[in-house]
């Protein structure tokens, strides 16, 4: 099992819902495949390959394009809003393996089970979407073995009251990231030891990348 | 080689170290709380240099951008070019002839020499030791020159464009490069490695001075040098390759000591393998256009985001796209290596001897505009 | 913590002054003091190829009280400017400033409409001899900027005149 | 005792090494560039601020006023200004105006430029004591040249 489908199975414990769909799926297309294919059992490979593309399309997801598909072609976000779960994206389009989306109470258990399976954080960002009122928060993960796997994790938090649990204690690179997007955005991170201005002057009370800030 | 702290609580002080410090390499500030000599606490104050980067890139165009990236990690600014050109293309699904890709495999590697040459000399500085720097600025304005022949600038390149490069390179580039390979191959080991890299000296400065075991490498997210010195195998060039580096053969020197001294011998035989590229690509270097056709002058990617990494001299570089359709960044993030690698310096630190810890910094080869950008 | 007045002399000693000018034009001892990419280029400058020491100018120093002469290379950002001025103001008399690169001069590539860091220019709160544009400027154009500096302390030039651009002679 | 030992010998090996490295590179030739005296060699696309080409038949400057220099600028260096004589179809360049303090040498003007009218100059030593001396007026600065 490639480490993609691995942290894509650890990642699924965030989300019983889609596990459960996919669970369910699998078992479907598991016996299809036992009454169908029972001849030729050199080709289980191939088979379960099969069975689990179907499974992530019972469960309401796109599965990855073929790398050289054109770049521009599955975007969820464009044909409704997204719900919470696991995606599989397809990396030479976007740059990234996995994309989850999660509540903003998940982003801490979302930190253990990147931390568990030896990922590291690389970045935490902010986006403000001043038109929809809401902040996009985005952790990006990656690990340091021989095939390439980057996760990234996102949520949504309102604007007025951007809160947002800290993830400094799993991983304690996250302290900086998460006193500069406080920085940029204003977005508070609950539980974070040391809140303060970072790369901001120290009495600085403004949030210069938000889109609304003017100089 | 930590020492534990056996003053009373008030008798630690706290010494203030930069903005304007000569080892802090530019505007970095360290609070730090100290027993004596020891260090209790160290605590790094950034923003000194905040150019707000990230801010400039909502307000302009893609394409206006460009000439920030060279200003954020200035000393191996084509490799910042380079990720911000991936991230740009990946989103706007441009293609790159390959010639165009071999010309930038070929000037980030120079890039990348002219870097480690840089932070080799100014290690030594730090450390006490002022010859090596004119010997490897003698090495490095040999680089810069060739660079100016092509890119037109010496240390703030603007070279890289959308779907391909600003000119192409010619026969007298490719000649001096040659040279150039010859010329620092034969004084590697006769100069800076007999002069410096055996010296007793600088072997009993940087030997177990700053362990960062591997988890703490992993934990801050540490890459690049700083993470190859301590055992973790990882450069983008190779784990995620992009451009053409698959096409090259080169090896990721790892060692395994943790120490400063790991990290210098990484940069080291780094700068063997950089040569060794760079002259594969030479070789290989195929004909054809450097830039890709029909790249609209106004872009406008999709909505959607995008990442991109490249592995800079001080490690995994990344740009994470977020674009809504319109003609500029929605959001830019600029993921600077040494911002992760400086964030465990504030642990690591602590039970140093101030002096020790000076030297270790060093080790980290900081560049303060590329942590504030 | 102002700038310190130096008491005038009621009596002037001419030739005593231009010597004393003659001297310190000839060893202008600069603060290492580089603050972004322009400072790569003091370094080169201070390098085996260009060798500023011809120039009496390769001492730097850390220290401002031990310096005649700050290069403010680089971009100055709000954050920055009161540490600027901090060390301006330690420096002794008689003292100079030179602004490197295009960021110092006006803040440079940094000036836009949004910007909230960027201090622009050396010149809002330092009183700057010698201006060198560049971005960032080559390290002939800091030589250059030392000889103006000479030319404006003694009043006259000792070094043959480039033009700028002039490539042969 | 030993260690000790072994740190004196490898000290005065260190330095022997040291010394014949340093004495070997004196003997080598002088690798500094007497500045005033001697001039750097700048090459052809050495970037310094920009000029206006001259139009070699007509003597006036390439440029026909379209401002897409002025619009690629990524930080506003460049105002221009362009007048219609009576009786004529084309704009007539009358004021380049190039803010050299504000510019980043990215090369973007000169890459719009559809009809290369401006191209980089070999400036590279400018030094002045007036800061107004880098808004440079181009229109001016190509009569000068001659």
């Amino acid at each position: 099992m490639s480490i993609v489908e691995e942290t894509r199975k650890a990642l699924l414990q965030l989300f019983p819902e889609q596990a459960a769909a996919e669970a369910e799926a699998e078992a479907a297309a598991d016996a299809e495949a036992a009454a169908g294919a029972e001849a030729d059992t050199d080709a289980t490979a191939e088979d379960t390959a099969s069975t689990e593309e179907a499974g992530e399309a019972a469960g309401g997801e796109e599965t990855a394009a073929e790398p050289a598909a054109p770049a521009k072609e599955e975007e969820p976000a464009e044909e409704g809003p997204r719900e919470n779960g696991v995606l599989v994206t397809d990396h030479a389009a976007r740059g990234t393996h996995l994309d989850v989306l999660c509540d903003p109470e998940q982003v801490v258990e979302a930190a253990g089970i990147m931390d568990e399976a030896g990922f590291f954080l690389e970045a935490i960002t902010g986006v403000d979407w001043i038109k929809e009122d809401r902040m996009e928060v985005i952790y990006d993960y990656n690990q340091t073995g021989p095939d390439p796997c980057r996760v990234v994790v996102r949520t949504f938090i309102p604007r007025a009251n951007p809160e947002i649990p800290t993830i400094s204690e799993i991983h304690p690179g996250a302290n900086w990231h998460e006193r500069e997007t406080h920085d940029f955005f204003g977005i508070k991170f609950q539980g974070h030891p040391y809140l303060e201005p970072l790369l901001l002057p120290e009495d600085a009370d403004f949030h210069p990348l938000l889109k609304d800030f003017t100089p | 080689m930590t020492v534990p702290i056996q003053c009373r609580p008030d008798e630690v002080f706290v010494l203030n170290l930069g903005p304007q410090h000569p080892a802090t390499h530019g505007v970095l500030r360290v609070k730090l709380t100290m027993d004596g000599e020891y260090i209790v606490k160290a605590e790094p104050v950034l923003g000194y240099i905040h150019r707000m980067h990230e801010k400039m890139a909502e307000a302009g165009s893609f394409a206006q951008f460009m000439p920030n990236t060279a200003r954020m990690d200035y000393l191996h600014a084509l490799a910042y070019n380079h990720g911000y050109v991936l991230a740009v293309e990946r989103a706007a699904g441009i293609e790159v002839p390959e010639r165009a890709e071999y010309i930038r495999v070929i000037t980030v590697e120079l890039n990348r020499l002219s870097s480690h040459l840089l932070w080799w000399a100014a290690f030594l500085l730090d450390l006490g030791g002022f010859t090596p720097l004119l010997y490897a600025f003698d090495d490095r304005e040999r680089i810069l020159d060739l660079l100016e022949r092509i890119t037109g600038s010496r240390l703030t390149y603007c070279y890289f464009r959308f779907g391909g490069v600003y000119n192409d390179i010619d026969d007298e580039f490719i000649a001096g490069t040659r040279d150039f390979i010859k010329r620092l191959r034969s004084r590697l080991p006769r100069m800076y490695h007999d002069l410096v890299t055996h010296n007793i000296i600088l072997i009993k400065r940087l030997k177990d001075i700053g362990f960062i075991t591997p988890e703490q490498c992993r934990k801050y997210g540490a890459t690049g040098p700083v993470a190859r010195g301590s055992g973790i195998n990882y450069d983008v060039r190779k784990n995620e390759p992009y451009s053409v580096y698959p096409e090259f053969d080169f090896d990721v020197p790892v060692y395994t000591e943790c120490d400063s001294m790991a990290r210098y011998m990484v940069r080291m035989d780094e700068i063997e393998q950089s040569l060794r590229i760079i002259e594969q690509a030479l070789d290989k270097l195929p004909d054809g256009p450097v830039k890709a056709k029909k790249v609209p002058k106004i872009l406008k990617p999709a909505a959607g985001d995008y990442y991109a990494a490249v592995e800079a001299a001080r490690g995994a570089f990344g740009c994470r796209l977020v674009c809504d359709g319109g003609k500029s960044a929605y959001r830019l993030k600029l993921r600077s290596p040494t911002f992760s690698n400086l964030s465990l310096f504030g642990e690591v630190a602590e039970g140093m001897l101030l002096a020790d810890a000076l030297a270790f910094m060093g080790s980290l080869d900081l560049v303060i505009p590329e942590i504030d950008r | 913590m102002g700038t310190e007045k130096v008491p005038s002399s009621i009596v002037h000693f001419a030739e005593l002054d231009k010597l004393l000018n003659l001297c310190r034009a000839n060893s202008l001892w600069p603060m290492t003091f580089g603050l972004a990419c322009c400072a790569i280029e003091m370094m080169c400058t201070g390098g085996s190829r260009f060798d500023i020491s011809r120039f009496g100018a390769e001492v730097f120093r850390p220290s401002p009280r031990q310096s005649d002469v700050m290069i403010v290379a680089g971009t100055i950002t709000r954050k920055m400017e009161p540490g600027v001025k901090t060390l301006y103001d330690q420096m002794p008399e008689p003292k100079w400033v030179i602004a490197m690169g295009n960021c110092a001069i006006s803040g440079g590539p940094f000036k836009f409409k949004g910007n909230y860091n960027v201090v622009e220019g050396a010149d809002q709160f330092l009183p700057v001899d010698v201006y060198i544009p560049g971005c960032p400027p080559r390290p002939e154009a800091l030589l250059e900027g030392i000889m103006t500096l000479e030319e404006k302390i003694t009043g006259k030039r000792r070094w043959p005149r480039r033009q700028p651009g002039q490539v042969t002679g | 005792m030993s260690a000790y030992w072994n740190d004196v010998f490898g000290g005065a090996k260190s330095l022997a090494i040291g010394l014949s490295i340093t004495a070997r590179e004196f003997f080598k030739p002088v690798i500094t560039m007497q500045y005033p005296w001697e001039v750097p060699e700048i090459p052809e696309r050495y970037r310094g601020h920009i000029e206006l080409v001259k139009n070699e038949k007509t003597g006036k400057p390439k440029c026909i006023c379209c401002g897409m220099c002025m619009r690629s600028c990524p930080s506003g260096c460049i105002s221009l200004v362009g007048k219609k004589p009576e009786g004529e179809k084309k704009k007539v360049l009358t004021k380049y105006e190039l803010d050299f303090t504000k510019c980043s040498l990215c090369g973007s003007c000169i890459e719009s430029c559809n009809f290369g009218a401006i191209r980089f100059s070999k400036d590279y030593n400018l030094a002045s004591t007036r800061k107004e001396d880098y808004v440079f007026d181009l229109l001016k600065r190509l009569e000068e040249q001659g």
